[in-house]
């Protein structure tokens, strides 16, 4: 027992190893899961990413052109980052803040509307043309 | 703010359950306790026992069998409590979700008041998701 | 003269708990520093306390309501005995009370826990109180009486003739304190092997009052140890304080013990002590 | 007027016995019996106020019949013996009836000794707690027997049997504290144990029998020593003055010559007592019905040798055979209630307790100072009344669980709350403040600081009561949460004596400044200064009052704060303090217990529904009597041969 005796009193003079958090905060480590975040401008509304997630984190409707993310269903396995074709899903280092409500996110592809919209240009320019 | 309601926010002791986490959880919570953490800082005590607790942290989904304890831990807790659900697979049963025993999230049992997403939480986030448990609990 | 007595008793049984309570404080904070943390602040076990005043009454039986009361009382009962200098043996009949109210409160619920916690509190009693009879003889040998006013009259401080005594009551005093290795049937840290003890059961409110026995019980303690040295009194409450410091270094080097080995090791050392130091006694002033 | 006291003292219950014997209406014989409590218990008052006097009966050879009845009672113990095939028996019925002979026939002993009966302080007590104590169990003893005998489903009715036996020790017993003459005494002596033969084999079973035979070798061992320690007086200082118990105190013998017999009678008083090695035969009697137990216990038999120790305090002052005598009685206490500790009966419990305080109180004999002979005197009273009560209690829980056994006791407080009540406040006067108990073990370790040894003892003896006391108590406490909880009703029998103990425990508690100084001072001084009686004369009884005794006992043990302090702590929040039903939460069992408050089932392994199981602890292994008792018992023997040692030294 008294073995213990120079480690508590070192521990008493040399100060504490206690991080302030609030005060005092920490990056994240490289690489260290927090959380996805989804690039509305570089998503195409593939649903690969849905496909793969384990637990059903994400859905998405092309046809609406609504992709829908729930924060607490998401493991940060990264399995979406990966399969993502287009890179429109980034995992952050930095930890999601806690919740009162179990919120969705809701995503809009800008890029897909834009795809659309030109589609839909190119659509009347041929109409246009025909006539 | 009145003595009580400032002391409830300063020393908010609390019960750990682990429901059928795969334990990432749990390691975080204790995480909180070690010198590095301290949670001690803010008055938060890890109890043992519901009847001492005014703060219930819980870990995992919940399955057929931990609901019947679950609910009858938060029965023993007395008011004013609050629940946090820790990490995701507490929050919404996360990857464990369709496993054949699985209910789902803490809220499908008792009322959930904040939760913490993460998988494993960081033991920063769980302090700060009992900071916000706090702010509800001056207010009760 | 009865006036102003029954304000300092007034004075002290107000001043108790909150040196008491500061006390603790401090040894959370200093107990946190040995462990390399930051720890709480000092007047956390005010917070706690009122946190608890605030909470909602839940019962398990009637009877344990009851005796924690008891344990209050007695517990204020044994220090007004202190503060007033009246019989020291009483005292510490007094202070069994208490003990026996807080075993009766574990034991009058059906909890196995608390049931646990009781029957080990049996046995620190078991471990504790013949060695604070055997103090009490020993003061009755060197002064002739059992009075702790008497003690006071003395000029030769008490530690020079009772000092393995002295060492004997460090060791109830840990028991007491509930600090490592003898923080067996209920502690202060959160989290132990049989969940709360013999205060499993007691929550919000009553909970609040355990804690303020407990103020009320290291200030009496501490009191006991002052006794050692009385003239003057402040050196008896500057060893007393020591002696708390002691208490927090055992507890932070220690780990939990069983209660066989505690019971043994009372009555081994502890009783060994007390009986050469009673035996010194007689040597020196021999039977009258 | 004092003859007629004396009289209804020691023969009314005499004549009532056979009364009852005769009578075999049940409630005829309950009248008889209330009648004689009520009688006795008044007598002993007035006999109290009249104060002490002295009595010696004439007009008919008292002498003649009491020799007759010894040898009545000896040959008795022979048949005994003979039809039991009991060695034992026999060979210590042969060692009492020879010297019996030798004395009687060849020593030509008439002696008449005057006066034959001294009533002084001590004895006033006694006759008080005897009487008061000893009828009211009595009174418990109808309705017990009662309810007894319905449920083991005896056909025959023995129940005024057992009623003459029991009035009839009362008799002996208040004979026995009067009687100045030894060979009266030692008559009375018998007595006593022939009636606690005929109780404790009551039952006819054969270990009731074979304990009961034990009783009887055991105590005849004693009584063999007390007609030596007679015969030895007489040999060597001739006259009837050698056979006054108030000559021998008051010094009127030589003290060398006096202390082998003094150690003899000692040791009777040891055997009577149940001191250690004898507390088997104490034990054995456990297996009577409890009232008989209850009066063994608490103001009969054993009081006797307590008694015999206590009144010759004052020959064997200042000598080796005090401090040995105080060293084995502080040893037993010590030794009881490390027993006690391991016992799962209620009533061996309460056995063990009865003699570790019987040894208490010797101890305090044998310290032998004013102030640890008043603590003997008070610790007598306080015993008997608390532990009657508990003896009582005993009997009503077994005649509501039908077991005797501590374990089956658990939860007893929601079956009988009352019960369970007036056993609780039994048994906290048993051994903390401010009870009387404790007030006892107050002084006596003040006083126990003429013999450190003792005081040793004491000390872990006190502590070990405390751990049995609780978890006793603390058994019967363990409850589920519930809010109502009607009293059960108990039967008049029952209930008179249970509430009139309890009652009599704080009375008593509370008033010991006033009994103290009106009485139990002047007891004290009857035993410290040896006979006063005869050297003062009646009338001008002198009183020494030592200042310092005052002092200490009334002026230092504060009662009146102490019972405030009492009634601030407990009865007031057991008053006020109500739970409503929605505060009401089942127990922490990990959160498997099956839902409500008033269910103790949780879900053990596959979620099958147990109940939970909470034993106590006996701690068999370190404290069971496997494991002490040859210790204990090589000890006491030790202690005993060097007390006779002492004595055949002296000479």
């Amino acid at each position: 027992m008294p073995y213990m005796l120079p480690t508590i009193l070192k521990n008493l003079f040399t100060g504490y190893a206690t991080r302030m958090y609030p005060v005092q905060v920490r990056e994240p480590f490289e690489n260290a899961r927090g959380h996805v975040v989804f690039l509305d401008d570089k998503c195409t509304m593939c649903g690969v990413c849905a496909l793969r997630c384990p637990s059903v984190a994400i859905t998405t409707d092309k046809e609406k052109n609504e992709l829908a993310f729930y924060p607490l269903r998401c493991i940060v396995c990264e399995v979406c980052v990966q399969a993502c074709p287009s890179d429109a899903i980034e995992l952050i280092y930095k930890w999601r803040p806690s919740l009162y409500d179990k919120p969705v996110e809701l995503h809009k592809s800008t890029r897909l509307t834009h795809l659309r919209e030109s589609a839909d240009k190119a659509k009347e320019g041929v109409e246009k043309a025909k006539d | 703010m009145g003595l009580i309601q400032r002391s409830r926010v300063k020393s908010p002791w609390i019960l750990h359950f682990d429901n059928s986490s795969c334990n990432g959880c749990d390691i975080e919570i204790l995480a909180c306790l070690t010198p590095l953490y301290d949670v001690e800082r803010f008055g938060m005590v890890n109890m043992g026992n519901p009847k001492h607790a005014d703060i219930l942290l819980i870990t995992g989904p919940v399955n057929r069998r931990t609901a019947r304890v679950l609910k009858n831990l938060y029965e023993q807790v007395p008011d004013p409590k609050v629940v946090v659900s820790v990490g995701t697979c507490a929050s919404t049963g996360g990857v464990f979700h369709n496993c054949y025993n699985v209910l789902g999230g803490v809220d499908k049992v008792i009322p959930v008041d904040v939760y913490v997403p993460g998988c494993s939480v960081r033991p920063e986030a769980i302090i700060d998701g009992v900071v916000m448990a706090l702010q509800k609990l001056a207010k009760l | 003269m009865m006036i102003k007595q029954f304000l300092f008793v007034l004075l002290i049984l107000v001043g108790a708990p909150i040196v008491g309570g500061l006390l603790f404080g401090i040894d959370r904070k200093i107990t946190a520093r040995m462990q390399g943390r930051y720890g709480p602040p000092f007047i956390q076990p005010f917070y706690d306390f009122f946190k608890l005043l605030g909470k909602e009454h839940i019962a398990v039986s009637r009877m344990q309501f009851v005796w924690i009361y008891g344990y209050l009382v007695f517990m204020i009962a044994s220090l007004v005995f202190l503060v007033m200098k009246s019989d020291f043996l009483l005292l510490v009949f007094l202070l069994g009370f208490a003990g026996v109210c807080l075993v009766l409160g574990g034991f009058s619920t059906k909890s196995p826990y608390a049931h646990f916690g009781a029957n080990r509190e049996l046995m620190q009693i078991l471990a504790y109180e013949p060695v604070l009879l055997l103090l009490a003889i020993a003061i009755y040998a060197q002064n002739g009486s059992f009075l702790i006013s008497e003690i006071f009259r003395q000029d030769k401080p008490l530690l020079f003739t009772l000092w393995p005594l002295f060492l004997a009551v460090l060791y109830v005093l840990t028991i007491k304190m509930r600090k490592s290795p003898f923080d067996i049937s209920t502690c202060h840290h959160g989290h132990q092997e049989i969940v709360k003890g013999v205060t499993t059961e007691y929550s919000g409110p009553y909970f609040a009052l355990y804690h303020l026995a407990e103020w009320y019980e290291i200030i009496l303690l501490l009191g006991i140890i002052s006794l050692f040295w009385t003239n003057p009194l402040w050196v008896g409450i500057l060893i007393a304080l020591a002696a708390f410091l002691l208490e927090l270094f055992i507890d932070n080097i220690t780990a939990r013990m069983t209660v066989g080995w505690m019971v043994r090791l009372s009555w081994s050392v502890g009783l060994i002590l007390g009986i050469i130091n009673i035996a010194y006694i007689y040597y020196t002033k021999g039977v009258s | 007027m004092a003859d007629q006291m004396m009289a209804i003292a020691v023969l009314l219950p005499v004549a009532a016995g056979f009364l009852v014997l005769a009578v075999r209406n049940y409630y005829a014989r309950n009248v008889i019996v209330i009648a004689t409590a009520i009688v006795l218990i008044a007598n002993s008052i007035l006999l109290a106020l009249r104060g002490p006097f002295t009595y010696t009966p004439s007009g008919f050879d008292w002498g003649l019949l009491i020799t007759i009845l010894d040898y009545a009672i000896l040959i008795f113990y022979l048949y005994v013996g003979i039809t039991l095939r009991n060695w034992l028996v026999l060979i210590f019925a042969l060692t009492q009836i020879l010297p019996l002979a030798y004395f009687e026939f060849i020593m030509k002993a008439h002696v008449e000794v005057a006066p034959a009966f001294v009533v002084d302080h001590l004895a006033l007590v006694m006759t008080m707690v005897i009487s008061i104590i000893g009828s009211l169990i009595c009174i418990f003893a109808l309705r017990y027997m009662y309810d007894h005998e319905h449920h083991a489903g005896i056909e025959k009715s023995r129940q005024s049997r057992f009623l003459f036996w029991l009035v009839l020790f009362l008799g002996a017993m208040n004979g026995l504290v009067f009687a100045n003459n030894l060979v009266w005494l030692y008559f009375f002596w018998e007595v006593t144990t022939l009636c606690s033969f005929q109780l404790i084999s009551h039952d006819r079973t054969k270990e009731a029998i074979h304990n009961a035979a034990r009783a009887v070798w055991m105590n005849s061992t004693g009584g063999t020593a007390f007609i030596l320690a007679i015969i030895y007086l007489y040999a060597t200082q001739g006259g009837s003055s050698a056979l006054s118990m108030q000559s021998i105190i008051g010094g009127g013998i030589q003290s060398s010559i006096a202390v082998l017999p003094i150690a003899l009678l000692c040791y009777t008083g040891f055997t009577k007592a149940a001191q250690m090695p004898f507390q088997s035969w104490l034990l054995g009697a456990m297996v009577a019905p409890t009232p008989v137990s209850a009066l063994l216990h608490s103001s009969t038999m054993v009081k006797a040798g307590v008694y015999l120790v206590l009144r010759l305090a004052p020959v064997y002052a200042g000598t080796y055979l005090s401090v040995i005598i105080a060293i084995a009685g502080a040893f037993t206490f010590f030794a009881a209630s490390a027993l006690a500790v391991s016992q799962s009966t209620g009533k061996r419990v309460l056995a063990y307790s009865t003699i570790a305080n019987l040894g208490l109180i010797i101890a305090c004999a044998g310290i032998n100072t004013p102030l640890s002979i008043a603590a003997a005197i008070l610790l007598i009273i306080f015993h008997a009344i608390s532990k009657g009560l508990l003896f009582l209690c005993a009997g009503t829980i077994e005649h509501q669980i039908w077991s005797r056994d501590i374990e089956d006791m658990e939860g007893l407080a929601a079956k009988a709350p009352l019960t369970t009540l007036i056993t609780g406040v039994g048994i906290l006067s048993m051994f903390l403040p401010p009870f009387g108990m404790l007030l006892g073990k107050w002084i006596a370790l003040e006083a126990a600081y003429m013999v450190p040894l003792a005081a040793i003892f004491f000390v872990l003896a006190s502590t070990l009561t405390i751990v049995f006391w609780t978890k006793w108590l603390g058994r019967l406490l363990q409850v589920l949460p519930k809010i109502e909880r009607p009293f059960e009703k108990l039967s008049l029998s029952y209930s008179v004596p249970l509430w009139t103990l309890l009652i009599g425990i704080f009375v008593v508690g509370m008033g010991i400044g006033p009994i103290y100084q009106n009485f139990l001072r002047a007891a004290t001084n009857d035993v410290v200064s040896g006979n006063q009686i005869i050297a003062l004369g009646l009338n001008n009884l002198i009183l020494i009052t030592p200042s310092f005794m005052q002092r200490e006992i009334l002026g230092l043990f504060p009662v009146w704060p102490l019972y405030l302090i009492l009634i601030v702590a407990l009865l007031l929040p057991l008053m006020l303090i109500g739970v409503k039903p929605k505060e009401l939460r089942p127990v922490y069992m990990c959160g498997e217990q099956t839902g409500g408050t008033d269910t103790d089932e949780w879900l053990a392994e596959a979620d099958r529904k147990t109940k939970f199981q909470l034993g106590g602890f006996y701690y068999q292994g370190t404290l069971g009597e496997k494991r002490v008792n040859p210790w204990a018992n090589a000890i006491a023997i030790l202690l005993l041969v060097i007390m006779l040692g002492c004595g055949v030294i002296a000479i």
